[in-house]
Parts: C-alpha cells; structure tokens; sequence
C-alpha cells in the first residue's frame, strides 16, 4: 500500500512539474469546447443540445494527451525496471500510475466542465448530472489510455498508431456518459437509470481490464 | 438473365468480392513464392539453420515446468 | 520449452499443411462454383427483396469469415501468451489481413445490399458499427505487424490487443444496441428465409470457409518459411561476427 | 542464500545471443561477468533481474524466496532510474517506500556515503552523469537487498568514486551479499567467481 500511494504522489509531482499537471489538459479541454460552436453555429439550443458531446468528446481527447509519455519516460530514465524489481505486482504499479495521472489530468477536467457548460448553454441540472458522468466515467477513459501507454512502451514508435488502436475502447464510455447526460437535456429524464449504470459498470471493467491488459503490453515490450 | 432495378448493387457486390479475394490470393501466392525463392538461394548458397548446423553436439534440455 | 521442441512443431505443420492445402483448394472451388450456379440461373429472385436477395449468398459468408477469423485469433492470442506456441504467433499473423479482406467484403455488400433494401448505405446501428469496429481492429493489427520488427514481441503485443478487443467487441455491439434504441426506432428488416435460397447459401459458406482455410494455410506456410529466411540470415551474419 | 542459473539461453529477435551458462554464488561471493561487446552480459543480468525472460534454463535461489526472486536483488543498470524533475531526495524517498524493505540506512547517510550530500535538494535534471550514477549507488544503501547486479557499475565515475564505489561492494559482500557485476573494466574488487561470455559461438 505504501509503495503504491508512493507511486501515485510521484505520478502526480512529476506531472506537475515537468508536464505542466493539468494546465495543458484544461487548455486543450477549453480550446475543443470553443472551436466546435464556431462549427456548428451559435444556435444556442442545438448547443445546449449536443454540449454534453461536446464536452465528452473534449474530455476523451485531454485524457489521451498526456498518456503516451506515461511509460515512456519512465522507461526512459530506467524507471520502468525499478518499478518492476519494486515488490508490487505489475498489475498495481499500471493502476497506480493510471491513479495519479487521473487525479492530475481527469479531476480538473471534471471540476473545469461546468465553467465549460456555461458557454454552451446548459441548465444547472445538466451540468450536475455532466460533472457526476465525467467523474464516474473519466477514470474508465485514462485506464483505457493506460493500455495505449503501455503499447506504446512495446511498439516504440507508435505516435498516432496507438492513439487509433485505443479509441475504438472509449466507444461505449462515450456513449453511455453522453446518453446519461442527454437524458436530463432532451429527455426523457426517467432513461438515466441505465446508462449511468452502464457506465459505472464500464469503468469497474476498466479498473480490471485496463491493469492487467497494460502489464501485459509492458511484459510484452521486454526486451 | 435479367437483375431487375438494382442490378448494379448485386454486380458491384460480386465484381466487389471477385476483386478482393482474387487480390489476396494473388498477394499471398506471390508471397509465397518470394518466401521460398529466397530460402532456395539461400540454401543454394550453402547458409545453413541453427537447428541443423548444430547436430546432435548439444545435449537435450531436459523438461521444465 | 526447448528451441528443439519449438522448432519441430511447424516443420510438422509443414509437412501436413503442405497435404491438406491441394484438398482444401480444390473443395473451395468446387462448392464456389456450384455456389454460384444455384446463386444466378438455379434460384428465383426473393418475392419481397427481389433479386437483391442475390447479394445474400455473398455477404453473410463474408461477414462470418471475418468474425471466424477473430475468434481464431483471439484463440491464437491465448496460445501466444500462455503457451508461447510459435504456430500461434504465426497463425496471429498470417490471419490478420485475411480477417481485414473479409471485413471489408462484409461492409462492402453489406452497404450494396442496404440501399435498395433499407433506401441507405449505412444506419449506425448495432451489428454495423461493431462490424465497422471490427475491421479497424485488423487494420491496427496489421499496423503492429508492421510496425514491430521482433516477430516474437509484435505476436505477444497483437495477441494483447486482440484479448482486449475480444472483451470489448460485445461490449461495443451493446452499447450500441442501447444508444440506437433510445435514439431512433430499429427500422431493420429481417428477410424471410426461403428454401430456394438455402442450398446457394451454405453451398457459399462453405466454399468460403474452405477459401479461408487455404489461404490461412499458405499464409501460414509463408511466413514459417519467412522465419527461417529470417534465422538463416542471422545466423549467418552471427558466424562472420 | 545461494543464487544458481542454469542452462541459460538467451534468443532475441531470431539471434542466438548465448546459450547453456550458468552459474553459482553463496554468500559473500563476486561473480564478475566478462565478454566482447554483444555477448550478452547486460542481457544475463536483465534475465537474473527477471526484466527479461529467458528463452530457456532457471534462475533460483536456495532456501526459496519469500515472495518474487527480483525483490530480492538490486538492479544497477545503464540507465539510473532517477527522475529528472524529482530532487535527489525525492528519489531516494521514492524508492526506499516503493521497495517497502526495512533495514535500509537513511537516504541522508547513503547521501553522505557517496558525497552528495550538498546536491540532497537539487533535481537529478541538474547533476552531471557521474553524480548521477552515484545517487543510483545511494539506492543500493537506502533499500537493502542481498544480490546485486550491477552491469558496468564503474561508467561514468572518476577514480576516487570506483574505489568508494569498491569499498560499498566490498562491505557488502563481507555482510554476506550476493553480487553479479558485469564489465569490461577492471573492478575494484577481488573477483571470486567469473564467467566469460561470447566464446561460445
């Protein structure tokens, strides 16, 4: 447990200072946010309309920026071997790393959304419901992330290669974080229930798969 | 024989299917005569496999679990 | 499991491969031609699809091969990481582009089969869009076998993504079960199946499956022949060091 | 603890790097592992460290392990294992909690033994490749483990740190380590046991 939580505070301060921590996230969060009105034009209802996609396509993206480094430097730097010579099973190092970079790239994002809403015309109801999502739902995308990171580590030269293998994974974190929101802005309200089980269903698999999935793409990579 | 309205979709679809698992045979053909090809110079050229040009000099590993 | 062992096994599957391969061909053939006899001249147009239904003796077949082709990799996949099988890695390999050809043929006439019958080429429904998933998955796995010179570690990272891809495939199928009905109505028709269509369609299936176990053979015959390129060259260059 | 391996092989990439070696250490034993360059000798480590499998033979140590061999051992490697934006301390922190051993000496005094003491707060981004090494030494001390591998454990320092260095493997030994030094240098040590790679093929 303690070189767990040693493993998540360094993720974390690491993130912090040499990735910028969650400033780079936010930004590019704000930017995908303010671009698509520009796309779709200032119609303020079909905003308030498709603003819960907006935002989770927004989040989906920020998640993903910083995770390609995640392995990579720490392979890097030789970190990687320590941590495998650490004691933890593999498993819980990927699961702690995956912890602290979402509490310094996912949470803020989560905590951002509703000044995010605001430009895009969501009732407060909405964006309760949107932060309750992204909260439960965020976590699923960065383990996710985390598999890419780790093939990443084993393919070497991936860049975007990785980022298209791992996507078609977010589908259904996707669509069940924005069906849950768009139940509260379109209706009706009673078809919540079930995507957000859904979801809370699909990050539980995602703390389970995500792990041991990128431990095998680390094993894998060995060389 | 006649294909009715839509005889274009069902041609397309055949003509489609003709196209692509022609194309992979072809590939895989010409693949596999590039593989051999190569092999036969090889061994024409006396370069032998790790299997047969260490012969019976090592001993057998023994089983592990 | 000793470099001996691990060697006489695909000479083994070379020698029975190398047996089955003309069998296997020349049933393909011959159940694709009877196929497409009963496909054309031998059977009736379909009282409420009409000749459309002509694409039905193509496009089943394709789709199947191509979830086929998964599973067997996915079986592959296990024997990679659990047995460290070779034949395994090599099957992985040798199928991936079959499995991406016959994606392909499922999405093409399955799209030339949804126009005149559904009035569009694509809805975002269910089987379509984990079938569209489907064949991108082949696509990154291809990429990796591209991409990742060391044969022993691209077979173990594919085999990791094909789990991982076996896991979410029926994840995926439901998701999009559930968005699609709380979207929009499932306006999918299922046709009637009548007994003139029967024989063109398992005549064909069975042509294809064929079909693809000899192209899967070669393939894998191929790229055993290529490893043995591959460790002739570098033991060659290892004497000269 | 005796450490054996036995009827190690070693193929990457299609390419028999070595095969059938082995070896066997007890307690206060060296065992200095020498050959050309590409014969192996970081790859042995990396398999004794369990960073890599072996394509065939065993690596045990008698009486059994509690636990993973490798938590057992230290890996000092080409690449140092420091974080570049963490101070030094921050480092040896990290790595005396995730190692989660006791019986370590405080990261101050494993700073002290190799004269980093004044960089303590500095980050790793700032020390030159030397000093570097000699925090990854300090983590030697911090966290203790009976095997160490280190693999060309005298790179990068200058003469008076490869004697310090000499002294720590020395006391370690005397204390009943177990070590695995792979090099092509003289080490500063008496050699118990050696084995030379590469002469095989």
């Amino acid at each position: 447990m303690k070189a767990f939580l040693a493993i998540v505070r360094q993720t974390i301060t690491v993130s912090f200072r040499s990735g910028g921590g969650p400033l780079v996230g936010l930004i590019f969060f704000l930017s995908v946010v303010i671009v698509v009105p520009f796309g779709v034009g200032p119609d303020l209802n079909l905003l308030s309309r498709i603003g819960p996609a907006i935002i989770w396509i927004g989040a989906l993206l920020a998640t993903l920026l910083g995770l390609d480094r995640l392995f990579q430097d720490d392979r890097d730097d030789g970190s990687l071997d320590q941590l495998q010579m650490a004691g933890l099973p593999l498993e819980f190092v990927v699961l702690a790393k995956a912890a602290g970079h979402w509490i310094a790239t996912g949470l803020p994002l989560v905590i951002a959304a509703p000044v995010f809403g605001l430009f895009l015309n969501l009732s407060t109801a909405a964006m309760g419901v949107l932060v309750l999502t992204l909260l439960v739902g965020t976590p699923a995308l960065t383990l996710i992330g985390v598999i890419g990171g780790a093939l990443m580590v084993a393919i070497r030269r991936g860049g975007m290669l990785v980022a298209v293998l791992v996507l078609p994974f977010a589908i259904p974190v996707l669509i069940f974080g924005v069906l849950a929101v768009s139940a509260i802005v379109v209706g009706p309200a009673d078809s919540f229930g079930l995507p957000f089980m859904l979801l809370c269903a699909t990050t539980l698999l995602a703390i389970v798969v995500g792990p041991v999935a990128g431990a095998g793409a680390i094993r894998a990579g060995r060389e | 024989m006649d294909l009715g309205d839509h005889a274009g979709f069902i041609i397309g679809g055949y003509l489609a299917s003709f196209v692509v698992i022609v194309g992979l045979i072809v590939l895989s053909v010409n693949q596999s005569r590039k593989a051999r090809a190569r092999l036969a110079e090889l061994e024409a050229r006396g370069v032998r496999r790790r299997s047969e040009a260490r012969p019976a000099a090592r001993p057998a590993p023994e089983a592990k679990a | 499991m000793g470099i001996t062992t691990t060697l006489a096994n695909p000479t083994r599957f070379m020698s029975y491969s190398g047996k089955i391969l003309p069998v296997t061909w020349i049933l393909a053939l011959v159940l694709i031609v009877a196929g497409l006899y009963y496909a054309f001249p031998g059977s009736p147009p379909d009282y409420q699809m009409g000749e459309v239904v002509r694409l039905m003796y193509v496009h089943p077949q394709a789709a199947w091969l191509a979830m086929l082709t998964y599973v067997l990799m996915a079986v592959a996949a296990l024997g990679t990481i659990i047995w460290r099988h070779p034949l395994a890695d090599v099957l992985q390999k040798a199928a991936a582009p079959i499995g991406a050809a016959f994606a392909l043929l499922g999405l093409v006439t399955g799209m030339l089969w949804g126009q005149p019958t559904w009035g569009t080429y694509w809805v975002w429904d269910a089987r379509l869009t984990s079938f569209l998933i489907l064949f991108i998955m082949f696509l990154g796995l291809i990429a990796i076998w591209a991409t990742v010179e060391d044969p022993g570690r691209a077979a173990r990272i594919a085999a990791i993504l094909t789990l991982v891809g076996a896991v979410n495939l029926p994840i995926i199928y439901f998701s999009v079960q559930i968005w699609s009905t709380l979207h929009q109505p499932q306006g999918v028709l299922q046709g009637q199946t009548d007994a003139h269509f029967l024989p063109p369609m398992f005549l064909m299936l069975g042509g294809y499956t064929f079909l693809f176990i000899s192209i899967l053979l070669l393939r894998m015959r191929t790229e055993i022949l290529g490893r043995r390129v591959r460790s002739m060259q570098l033991t060659s260059v290892g004497a000269e060091a | 603890m005796r450490l054996t391996g036995s009827g190690l092989a070693s193929e990457r990439g299609g390419r028999l790097i070595f095969e059938d070696v082995g070896f066997d250490l007890s307690d206060g034993e060296l065992l200095a592992i020498t050959g050309p360059n590409g014969a192996g000798k970081s790859t042995l480590l990396r398999i004794v460290a369990g960073l890599l499998p072996a394509t065939e033979g065993r690596v045990a140590a008698t009486p059994e392990t509690d636990g993973p061999l490798n938590t057992f051992m230290h890996y000092l490697g080409h690449r140092d294992g420091l974080k570049a934006a963490l101070t030094v301390r921050e480092n040896l922190d990290f790595w005396q909690k995730t190692a989660d051993s006791d019986g370590g000496i405080a990261p101050l005094d494993a700073l002290e033994r190799v004269r980093l003491l004044h960089a303590v707060d500095m980050p790793a981004a700032y020390l030159s490749a030397g000093m570097r090494r000699r925090v990854a030494i300090a983590r030697l001390l911090v966290v203790r483990r009976p095997i160490w591998l280190l693999d060309e454990p005298t790179s990068a320092l200058d003469a008076r740190s490869e004697g310090e260095l000499g002294e720590l493997i020395a006391g370690h030994l005397a204390g009943g380590g177990l070590v695995l030094a792979a090099t092509h240098l003289k080490l500063p040590v008496p050699i118990t046991k050696s084995l030379v790679l590469g002469n095989a093929a």
